[in-house]
């Protein structure tokens, strides 16, 4: 008991001093997993024998001790101390059946894989630094001599674009993609405009066709866009009460006057 | 020019016309080679050196002569990557104090990030922060994309489709690697298992962004952790 | 180092032990030489080199076998002014151009000159500017000479004796032609959809007035052409 006790307090103490050295510089450890590599130090074995066991309690005292002297911990040392108890109880009671998951001794042996890990990481990492290097060891070329780029700009065209921008210019038209010609359109609106400017003078009953805008009776497609802009024009000005329509026969004349006064 | 016709007159005497359509002889191939590794500070690729030189240059095989020719001298031919330079020998890094370039001095993150995209490349931001238990900031990674040291690789064709990194010929051109199979300790590390991907089995608190699969697990875990 | 200390034995044998408090043996002097050259960004003196190298050494002689040995080679030691430097052979100075050919298409003013040139060859500027509507700049018809597919063809015999153009044979090459009388007539560009099925507005080019020399040449391809 007393043999113990005494133990108990030496290493008590030794963890103490570590605890403390540790402390002082919490803010030099990148993250838990740094925290734990430098604890499993103090076991001083291969990180392949380390007992995980006794690294969760050192892990955990440490926690305690941070607690204790109240520096606050960044969240993921506490998610590791609440992950490390969890290892500890499963290392430490015997297995439950019922219970589902991994065994705590492989969750032991993947704590160590990846202290392993991160140890030869380091250590490759050191490796690395201590090779020559250019600049420092070894050198490159010190008067370069640039390389000339000499930028030669071929141009091309086709016999497509040739023959295209030949009849291009024959047609005087742009080749573009197909879209409606609306030249050879005369709107409803346009014939409104027309005829509302003209129907003042219809005192008489008229033919509509003499409403035709100039010049569109000589291409027949304008003459038709005309003569359905025309009719439908009339139409409108019917519906408003602004004229009267009459047609005597089929395909006859159609007829318009001035509706007036009302 | 005209020197360089000359030299195929000589050298090839009654072949000459021939030579006029074929690639210059091997000797010439080695001096154009040599001539362009000299004159620039950066790497060239084997195709970049049959670009530059005539028709039907072998440079590949020119550049085996070269190396043997400046074996033991001061200065060597050696191999980055799919790349070639002429780099000073080791040996000789006392004489040029005065040419050492200060290099910005990589924080201890930055030298452990190297090193793990150097030998599990390629590798995600999240099997870094878990082979580091840490997250890594993103000053981290920008610096060394910065020194050209890194580089992003292709997409890993899992959920998320994150990004990989890789080092880059700079990285392998300033250690002196051949390439990344040349790396320190690779064969063991490899041997030993420690550059597997070794999945946590189910419940490590997961460092970094967590991966979709196992957080239910861990939220289990953690709810009876975190009873007392 | 080991390869510095391998030379160094194997050179100076029995005397190693002195070599310890001496110079270096000649061999790693020109080494050192050689790698200092070549790191350095300036040409460098002999007092700098005797400076940066172990003392007793003799820069000046190590020069001596250095540029022996790089006489005829890809690169050279010089002299600039009273230093030294590595350089490119002056008949290797082609492989430091690096060509590169960037393919564009021609401008739409360039093509129509061209194709105004290929239709009614020979012809003036003038006439050009009178089929296209506008102004044809100086650019155009330069690109165009600089190309090789149009050249001067003989001077028209009216006033002003203005120059004419035609195309060249580089440009019957380029478009796989036999002959400029091979370019499709109006009927065909309007059988493969290139002209509208209407009369082309405005009037037709004025061809060839006065035109003595070419006439009979060109009159039967362009009477197919001008058929409207």
């Amino acid at each position: 008991m007393n043999d113990a006790t005494s133990d108990r307090s030496d290493s008590a103490v030794a963890e103490r001093l570590a605890a403390e050295a540790l402390i002082v510089d919490v803010d030099g450890f990148e993250g838990p997993l740094d925290l734990l590599l430098t604890l499993s130090r103090t076991q001083k074995v291969d990180l392949r024998k380390i007992s995980v066991l006794h690294l969760a309690q050192q892990y955990l005292a440490f926690v305690e001790k941070a607690k204790a002297l109240r520096i606050e911990l960044a969240a993921d040392y506490l998610v590791m101390a609440a992950w490390l108890a969890f290892l500890k109880s499963r290392l430490l009671l015997p297995p439950d059946p019922s219970e589902e998951g991994p065994s705590g001794e492989d969750l032991a042996a993947h704590l160590a894989f990846q202290l392993e890990r991160l140890q030869a990481m380091r250590d490759v990492a050191a490796k690395l630094m201590a090779r020559d290097q250019l600049g420092r060891d070894f050198f490159a070329r010190g008067i370069t001599q640039e390389v000339q780029r000499v930028r030669k700009v071929e141009y091309t065209a086709t016999l497509l674009d040739l023959m295209q921008g030949y009849a291009r210019i024959r047609t005087k038209d742009e080749f573009r993609p197909f879209v409606m010609d609306r030249d050879a359109v005369f709107t409803m609106e346009q014939a409104l405009e027309r005829m509302r400017g003209l129907i003042g003078f219809a005192g008489t009953w008229t033919d509509i066709s003499s409403y035709m805008p100039d010049g569109w009776d000589v291409d027949p497609v304008r003459w038709r866009s005309a003569t359905a802009a025309t009719f439908a024009a009339s139409l409108e000005l019917a519906k408003e009460g602004k004229v009267e329509l009459r047609q005597s026969d089929t395909f006859a004349p159609i007829e318009l006057r001035r509706r007036d006064g009302r | 020019m005209s020197d360089d016709t000359e030299i195929a007159e000589t050298e090839t005497d009654g072949e000459l016309e021939q030579s006029l359509f074929e690639a210059p002889p091997m000797g010439e191939q080695e001096r154009m080679v040599e001539a362009i590794l000299f004159a620039t500070a950066e790497p060239v690729t084997v195709k970049e050196l049959n670009d530059r030189m005539p028709h039907g240059s072998d440079a590949a095989e020119a550049l085996v002569y070269l190396r043997k020719r400046y074996e033991g001298r001061g200065v060597n031919v050696v191999k980055v990557g799919d790349a070639w330079a002429i780099r000073t020998a080791p040996d000789l890094g006392f004489l040029m104090q005065k040419e050492t370039v200060e290099t910005r001095k990589l924080s201890r993150a930055a030298i452990e990030t190297l090193a793990i995209i150097a030998y599990h490349q390629p590798v995600t931001r999240a099997e870094i922060e878990e082979i580091r238990g840490v997250s890594v900031s993103r000053g981290t990674v920008d610096q060394l994309l910065e020194m050209e040291w890194i580089r992003f690789g292709r997409r890993r064709m899992t959920p998320g489709r994150p990004v990989t990194f890789v080092v880059t010929q700079d990285f392998l051109d300033h250690f002196g690697l051949e390439s990344a199979r040349d790396l320190p300790g690779l064969k063991e590390l490899r041997a030993a298992g420690l550059l597997e991907n070794r999945p946590p089995p189910g419940t490590l608190p997961q460092m970094g962004e967590g991966d979709v699969d196992s957080e239910e697990e861990t939220e289990e875990g953690q709810s009876e952790l975190f009873e007392d």
